[in-house]
């Protein structure tokens, strides 16, 4: 009953998004309802803890403790997300940058983003997770290229292609899966796939055929791992983030990757099971220690914040990915805080960044200067989600690196944690060095002063400020209290390791 | 334990109360919280130290995955102590100081977080809860060096080197810490204890020169130490001199914690590593405070020389321990304490005094200062008594303590053999030439910036400073004095701190009237009593004179060979006080020298202008962090032609993957 | 504190409150023999201080308190530090504080006051002085500590007088090498402190060569009178304890009255012996360079490490 | 019976394949979409045959439905953009056809060589055509990195996409019919939105060859 709730919830955003044309009421309306979706999600996971994991609609819909956990992940975000989008949409109409109708289509893909990304964290079926995330692709593209202009329209473009073509080998992957499933005498081809339903396949993954496994497995990580923003194929994220809107950046950068990592958690599961844990083990770190490389590297030369922005979701999930290869349960759970905790700081920071464009009119570091002198808050906010992002206490990031880290040593990957430790030193440089930039800035303070309110009369708006400060708070306290999370984060981890 | 808790909720209290309320109450109230935090601390901690007593606090509902460990012991205890002692005089400072610097909340909110975790990180009992408290104090402390950001442009700089090599810190403590907690299979500290000497010495020797390095770094240990220069003198006074004064307090701590109680059984060649580290910090460090003229920077350089003394003490006491001879162990590390208690105070009154000379002056440049002592008395001679304090003048608290290291050293020497003794006295040597340029370094300070003549209008208009930040450093400087004088009293709580790193053997000294005599050591001092005799012969010599000379003193221009001037320009200025010295050190100081002589047109003998400048950047820093962080940049711009924008390399990288997916996979 | 040791200081501190001038008298004559010269009078340098006692006191009007405290306070620090030193006897005043560190802090609370003292006129001059007084004191730091070490070292203390006593009882550690090392440092260190040659010559009052007489350049009648005879006092008590350390001999250890008048004597002579050898140093070498000085000082800390290093060879 | 069916499949799967690289090869446009929707169309006959033979409706229903999606709708979508373009052959690709012809024989040699030493691969005839499928997808993501015009990057992706139909219906005799349906909508929905996306650019920056279009970099 509580799924159907949760899928209906988004569908009804999208009938009201198509039905009527935007204004803040509908915008309020529609933040109203992804705050029910969160509040629907805790209530899940409460269910959930209780009673078990529970089906929906003849088993198409499947929620355990991990699904419950995304769809409150999802809502979270979804809801600071759509918070924003109001500001977004009222600046976007005053300054007739856009046309009612564009914003009405915005609103209506967002919508429809959200419903996917739901979609795919209670499917039963990993072909469904399938086509729901790559639906999330289609529903995304025009959101990527909301300003249509020449780079706007290039980073669409790249991420269509890119992530069809990652997600299409998913898809391959899935197919082996359902290739060893079928092997061992799951039904094909009925109405209802049992063969390809997750519980199916982890009730049975011992018997699964290992090499087609692997084999399959390969193709999941590769193509999930697009979709996650992993190496090799992580180059749409940088450009398709900074590209966006910034709520639909942080929908992207703060659930979209997770959710696509979501599914290799749940693949992980089963090849772990199948073929032994030490496969899922090299393949993460290989592509774990390549992106934090990649993430590093890139990020040294940063000119521009929600590229920067978009590179840190780059190395964040590289580190989830280590800390998955760890596999144990309390890595898995440290895993799943992370994803909550970054999907947070990260929203945080890119609507801070949506603010800095609507005030300051750039998110290029270089024309940004002594923000924190003459936008306090804003820069106060900013500077902070940064620490947090860095990992700092008390942010939840903070714990769930911690935890990561632990379980990757004390199962014999010290050497890991200590690449990605120099490797997270130099980010840590770098990003400090661009805030500097941006956060307290060259020139004399006085004068900063004084010309930056002549040029700057827009104010941060206390629509944004407040969440997100509320956000950075809330960031702290799961990263400080472990009641109630820490019991649904060790029960959704125990769905992983079993 | 649970006061401790009343007082963190006092602190919180006070600092959320600064976001509500206004202006003209939020200090106040701010500061008189954070007055009460110091004090119930201090209480406590004194109470746990006398009563010798350890207890304990855990929790798993804080702390997702591993809760809180909380232990607290006398030697915790102490340096809670410490402090809280601190706070309670940088509480009172604040009242007269924020109201002048800076009208932001922030800074009042954040403080009373900085002072908790401060206090957090002694008593924390478990990897995780250390960890994260030792990343709120980096954290809180960061974003406090960062509070003149608007006025001041260094103050970004001095954040980002700050906060990278704390970082890099945490980040060498961490896997430190993980090595520790893994080979033993423990995360609580008490555990560890139990269980470290199960651990091969490989494990052991990397898990500790991990958390030394981490440690030594936020204690600012050389070459550890480029942020300390930048950060500590770019917070605002009361901050830097909680930084100087307290926190660099925890990074003795943890590695004191680490060689001493966490891995129990050590080897020698580490101290003797530590000890070099120690020697070179104190050198290192009183040769950069002399020949800085920054009157803050030049504190914090001396922060390192101080540190670099502690080191060397701990150094020679783990030797000591090495060698069986515990009793002594005991002794010097109760000196080391001892030290720290020492700097602490004075380093305190040293900062809160710059302050004060900012305060009213608006200058921290020794070169642009001068004659304060004629205009701000009050101010310049609780500057005197820290500089004294420092310069380990007796009868102030320096001497006290530095005579009880150099005891230390002297009895390791004689207990010690062969390369460790060696060694100590390497670490001796550093520790005299350190006191003699420390020693000149707050001649310069105090004879450039208090005589002589003001330099420019600023110090020409120097007001004292308000009562409460006088009472504050008045109450400062009367506690070196007190300290200094009746030493006893200070190394017995050293020594009762400290007995729990070495509990089977005691070392007996006397402590009679605040002296301390040592039987084992065959000597001992009493600063009182050398006060007494020094007053009575100074009271004796001034009635001899008043009785046979009644001349009246003349007062007349200062000689100038035969010139009248009255120039202050003439005068000799910190960096021409400090060039003999730097030229003798100049392959460590590398000063860069700049002669430009610019001549009239007309003829090559005439000359039009000459500048001359001297600079002397921190020599470490430039030859290498610089190059590192040049490295990376020169890396990130290879790298970021990867990124080229081009979907075709892209999509090929994924398909060279794809290829090789299919070929090994299968 | 009993009659003897409370005798003892206040002999001691006569002894040298007479001595200090005389002996610098006799090291002026024999210089001025020595050059060929008739010279003064011996007792030319107590003629010396009364006048200029008797002078009028200028002061500087930049001057601060400083001007007028630090001639008492050099004088007072050096007379504490006669008054626990054992130089005529061992016997302790309050059995206390005769360590060789706390010494040399004593003393270098009075260094450091004219150090001051030179600064705070503001005058170029002023500056200079302490510039370069500092600067050599503070090289000279380490080899005065380490020597104090190697001193210490078989009497296992630093108490002054528990190493005299001790050094009495094992006559053969006087002629030991790392003693001898240790004392040769000593007295360099010594000659650094005390402002001769080599590192400083008192007579000079050349700019560029002076040191400490840059620093009094400023002071005047009784001032100047007082720092006179404080740096003699401090010079003279200086040469003693190296006497005591080095030659010990003659100095009371068992609080006997006549040991204690015969120790005046032979202290009176170990000085002249002393004195005479510094004059002849001061005569026959030339003042260093001042960018010299450390390496001489460099090499005094050198023989300090040696003494400690060779004392536990042996 | 059997046998006709499977003869069947197999000469359309290697029609398949075929096609795609007719695609790869020719640079008049034209051709290439007519390659492409011949291959769309024998696809569709390589789901209808192997429904025939398993007597699965679902699977000859997945036939005719990518008969129609990929063998008609695709084509007709792409030929819009195309006239919209004015019609030009495509330019030179990054890597000349003569090269590309000779890499492609090499790595579609690498699915016959690795795929088949996967267990099961060989328990079915149909599955032993898998590699096929791998090499149809090869060739498309080749076109993708070779091609620089829009329309050849949306029909090296259909190619692409067609290839992993291909081994859908030769490994496990195609999907279920939600998952197919939900395949086919997305695939052609990515169609579509390649097309309004294809569109809009060509209105607002022009005919652009995608390797030049670099202004979001590092």
């Amino acid at each position: 009953m509580l799924i159907d709730l949760i899928l209906i919830l988004p569908l009804t955003s999208i009938l009201l998004s198509l039905l009527f044309r935007w204004s803040v009421v509908l915008g309020a309306t529609l933040a109203f309802f992804n705050l029910a979706l969160l509040i629907f999600g805790i209530v899940l996971a409460f269910n959930i803890e209780t009673t078990g994991p529970v089906t929906a609609i003849d088993a198409t819909f499947y929620a355990d403790s991990l699904s419950s956990f995304m769809v409150i992940v999802i809502g979270l975000i979804s809801f600071l997300s759509s918070l924003f989008s109001i500001r977004f949409s009222i600046k976007e109409l005053a300054k007739n940058q856009s046309t009612l109708l564009e914003i009405s289509r915005y609103t209506l893909l967002t919508q429809i983003f959200i419903f996917t990304m739901l979609f795919a964290v209670v499917s039963s079926s990993v072909a469904m997770i399938w086509v729901a995330v790559e639906a999330t692709t289609i529903a995304t593209t025009f959101l990527v290229g909301f300003r249509k202009n020449k780079k706007a329209l290039e980073a669409s473009w790249k991420y269509i292609i890119i992530c069809s073509v990652g997600v299409g080998l998913a898809f391959v992957g899935t197919l082996f899966f359902y290739f060893a499933s079928a092997h061992i005498g799951g039904p094909i081809s009925s109405s209802r796939p049992v063969s390809l339903d997750w519980t199916f396949l982890i009730k049975n993954s011992k018997k699964l055929n290992p090499q087609i496994i692997k084999f399959g497995f390969g193709f999941i990580l590769l193509g999930y791992g697009t979709k996650t923003g992993l190496a090799p194929m992580h180059s749409w994220l940088p450009d398709a983030h900074s590209q966006a809107p910034a709520p639909v950046s942080a929908l992207m950068s703060g659930v979209l990757i997770t959710v696509a990592f979501y599914t290799i958690l749940r693949f992980k599961a089963i090849t772990d099971i199948a073929v032994g844990r030490w496969f899922s083990q090299d393949l993460l770190i290989a592509v774990g220690l390549l992106s934090l490389l990649l993430a590093t590297s890139l990020l040294i030369t940063q000119k521009e914040i929600k590229r920067m922005l978009a590179y840190h979701s780059i190395e964040h999930m590289a580190l989830i990915a280590l800390g998955a290869a760890a596999g144990s349960e309390i890595a898995i759970a440290a895993v799943l805080l992370h994803i909550l905790g970054h999907g947070l700081v990260k929203a945080i920071l890119f609507i801070a960044s949506g603010e800095m464009l609507i005030t300051e009119g750039s998110t290029e570091i270089a024309k940004l200067k002594s923000l924190l002198t003459h936008k306090p808050l804003l820069g106060g906010i900013f500077g902070v989600g940064l620490l947090a992002l860095l990992g700092l206490p008390p942010f939840s990031l903070f714990t769930s690196e911690f935890a990561m880290m632990k379980s990757e040593i004390s199962v014999g990957l010290g050497w890991v944690v200590g690449i990605s430790l120099v490797l997270m030193a130099v980010i840590f440089g770098v990003v400090v060095s661009h805030a500097r930039h941006i956060l307290v800035g060259e020139s004399s303070g006085r004068q900063t002063l004084k010309t930056s309110k002549l040029s700057n009369p827009i104010r941060a708006s206390r629509l944004t400020t407040t969440p997100l400060v509320l956000g950075l708070i809330l960031s702290a306290a799961i990263g400080v209290v472990s009641w109630p999370l820490q019991t649904l984060l060790l029960s959704a981890a125990k769905v992983i390791s079993g | 334990m649970h006061l401790l808790f009343y007082s963190f909720l006092v602190g919180s209290i006070g600092s959320f109360a600064s976001l509500v309320l206004t202006k003209k109450y939020r200090n106040k109230f701010a500061s008189f919280c954070v007055v009460l935090e110091g004090l119930i601390c201090s209480y406590e901690s004194l109470s746990i130290i006398s009563s010798g007593k350890t207890t304990t606090f855990n929790s798993n509902q804080l702390l997702p995955f591993f809760g809180i460990r909380l232990s607290l012991d006398p030697l915790s205890a102490y340096f809670i102590l410490i402090t809280s002692l601190l706070a309670i005089a940088v509480g009172i400072y604040q009242l007269g100081y924020i109201r002048h610097s800076t009208k932001a909340k922030t800074p009042t909110f954040i403080y009373p977080f900085f002072f908790t975790s401060m206090v957090l990180v002694p008593i924390s009992n478990s990897v995780a809860t250390f960890m994260a408290s030792w990343e709120i104090m980096a954290i809180t402390s960061i974003l406090l060096v960062l509070t003149d950001h608007a006025k001041n442009n260094n103050s970004g700089h001095a954040t980002q080197w700050y906060a990278l090599m704390t970082h890099l810190g945490a980040a060498s403590i961490f896997i430190g810490f993980l090595i520790l907690s893994l080979g033993t299979k423990h995360q609580q500290f008490s555990s560890i204890v139990m269980s470290s000497s199960s651990l091969s010495t490989i494990e052991k020797s990397l898990a500790f020169f991990l958390l030394f390095i981490g440690f030594a770094s936020k204690a600012g240990a050389t070459p550890f130490h480029v942020w300390l220069p930048r950060a500590h003198p770019q917070a605002p006074s009361p901050v830097s001199a909680m930084m100087s004064g307290a926190m660099v307090n925890l990074g003795i701590y943890g590695i004191i914690k680490t060689g001493m109680t966490l891995i129990k059984v050590s080897e020698g060649w580490w101290w003797i590593v530590v000890i070099a580290i120690g020697t070179i910090s104190a050198i290192y460090g009183a040769l950069q405070c002399v020949t800085n003229s920054d009157i803050k920077k030049l504190l914090a350089y001396s922060t390192i020389d101080n540190v670099g003394l502690m080191i060397i003490g701990i150094g020679a006491s783990g030797l000591l321990a090495t060698a069986k001879d515990e009793k002594f162990a005991l002794f010097m590390i109760s000196g080391v304490l001892f030290q720290m208690l020492a700097h602490s105070i004075f380093k305190g009154l040293l900062f809160l005094s710059a302050g004060s000379i900012q305060y009213s002056t608006g200058s921290l440049n020794l070169d642009q200062l001068g004659g304060l002592l004629k205009k701000i008395p009050l101010t310049s001679t609780c500057l005197l008594i820290g500089a004294f304090s420092i310069s380990a003048l007796p009868p102030f608290s320096g001497f006290s303590s530095e005579w009880v290291l150099f005891e230390g050293l002297f009895r390791s020497i004689l207990h010690l053999s062969g390369v460790n003794r060696l060694a100590v006295l390497f670490g001796l040597s550093g520790f005299a030439l350190a006191s003699g340029l420390t020693a000149t370094a707050f001649v310069k300070t105090t004879g450039i910036g208090l005589l002589g003549v003001a330099r420019s209008s600023h110090a020409e208009t120097a007001k004292e400073v308000p009562p409460t930040m006088l009472f504050s450093t008045f109450l400062l400087a009367l506690s070196c004095l007190v300290i200094g004088i009746v030493p006893g009293y200070f190394l017995k709580l050293t020594m009762k701190s400290s007995q729990l790193l070495f509990p089977a053997k005691k070392l007996s000294p006397n402590f009679k009237y605040g002296s301390i005599d040592l039987p084992n050591l065959a000597t001992n001092i009493d600063p009182l009593l050398l006060l007494v005799l020094f007053t009575i012969a100074l009271l004796m010599i001034l009635l001899l004179l008043k009785a046979a000379i009644k001349r009246k003193v003349r007062i007349t221009n200062s000689w100038g060979c035969g010139n009248e001037y009255s120039n202050s320009k003439t005068q000799y200025t910190a960096t021409s006080f400090a060039e003999p010295l730097q030229r003798v050190f100049a392959d460590v100081i590398r000063p860069d020298q700049d002669l430009v002589v610019s001549h009239v047109e007309e003829s090559r003998f005439y000359v039009n202008n000459i500048t001359y400048s001297n600079l002397s950047q921190d020599s470490i820093e430039r030859f290498v962090y610089v190059p590192i962080k040049r490295a990376v940049t020169t890396w990130g711009k290879f790298a970021s032609q990867m990124q080229n924008g081009s979907t075709h390399r892209y999509l090929s990288l994924g398909f060279i993957v794809l290829l090789i997916v299919i070929l090994v996979l299968s | 504190m009993t009659v003897f040791s409370f005798t003892t200081s206040l002999l001691q501190l006569i002894f040298i409150l007479a001595c200090a001038p005389l002996l610098n008298g006799i090291m002026l004559k024999l210089k001025a023999r020595a050059e060929r010269r008739v010279g003064p009078p011996i007792f030319q340098t107590f003629f010396d201080l009364a006048k200029l006692f008797k002078k009028e006191r200028l002061r500087s009007q930049n001057a601060s308190i400083f001007s007028a405290l630090a001639p008492v306070v050099l004088i007072s620090s050096t007379v504490v530090v006669i008054i626990v030193s054992p130089i005529l006897s061992t016997q302790e005043l309050f059995k206390t504080s005769g360590d060789l560190f706390a010494i040399v802090f004593i003393l270098l609370v009075g260094s450091l006051m004219i150090a001051l003292l030179g600064l705070d006129p503001g005058t170029p001059f002023g500056g200079l002085g302490s510039s370069r007084a500092m600067t050599i004191s503070s090289l000279s730091e380490p080899a005065l500590l380490v020597s104090i070490v190697a001193i210490s070292i078989q009497a296992k203390s630093t108490n002054l007088s528990t190493i005299v006593s001790a050094n009495l009882s094992h006559p053969i550690w006087l002629v030991s090498p790392p003693h001898l090392l240790a004392i040769f440092a000593l007295l360099i260190v010594i000659f650094a402190e005390a402002g001769r040659i080599p590192v400083d010559n008192p007579a000079t009052h050349l700019e560029l060569t002076m040191i400490y007489e840059a620093m009094i350049l400023e002071s005047s009648g009784e001032d100047l009178a007082l720092i006179k005879l404080g740096e003699f006092m401090r010079f003279t008590l200086l040469l003693l304890i190296v006497a005591n350390l080095f030659f010990p001999f003659g100095i009371d250890t068992q609080a006997n009255w006549i040991q204690l008048i015969l120790s005046s004597g032979i202290s009176l002579i170990k000085l002249t012996i002393l004195g005479s050898l510094v004059t002849l140093l001061e005569v026959t070498q030339a003042k260093l360079r001042l960018f010299r000085v450390p390496e001489l000082l460099a090499g005094a800390f050198v023989l300090a490490v040696l003494a400690v290093i060779s004392e536990f060879v042996a | 019976m059997t046998t006709n069916y499977f003869s069947m499949t197999y000469l359309f799967s290697g029609t398949v394949l075929v096609c795609a690289i007719i695609a790869l090869w020719r640079k008049d446009i034209k051709a290439i979409i007519y390659s492409v929707a011949f291959h769309g169309v024998a696809l569709g006959i390589v789901g209808f045959s192997e429904g025939l033979s398993r007597h699965d409706l679902a699977l000859v229903q997945a036939g005719i439905e990518t008969f129609i999606l990929k063998g008609i709708v695709f084509p007709i979508l792409i030929f819009r953009i195309f006239n919209r373009s004015g019609g030009q052959r495509d330019v030179e690709p990054l890597i000349n056809t003569t090269a590309s012809m000779l890499y492609t024989s090499l790595f579609i040699g690498i699915p016959f060589f690795s795929i088949g030493r996967l267990p099961y691969i060989a328990s079915s005839p149909q599955s032993k055509l898998v590699p096929i499928g791998f090499a149809t997808l090869l060739v498309g993501f080749y076109i993708l990195i070779t091609r620089r015009r829009i329309i050849s990057q949306i029909v090296g992706l259909i190619i692409f996409e067609n290839g992993i139909s291909l081994i859908a219906f030769l490994l496990i005799s195609g999907l279920p019919l939600l998952v197919e349906l939900g395949e086919s909508l997305d695939v052609l929905l990515v169609v579509i939105v390649l097309r309004v996306l294809a569109i809009t650019i060509q209105s607002r920056i022009g005919n652009v060859d995608l390797a030049e279009m670099k202004e979001l970099h590092d």
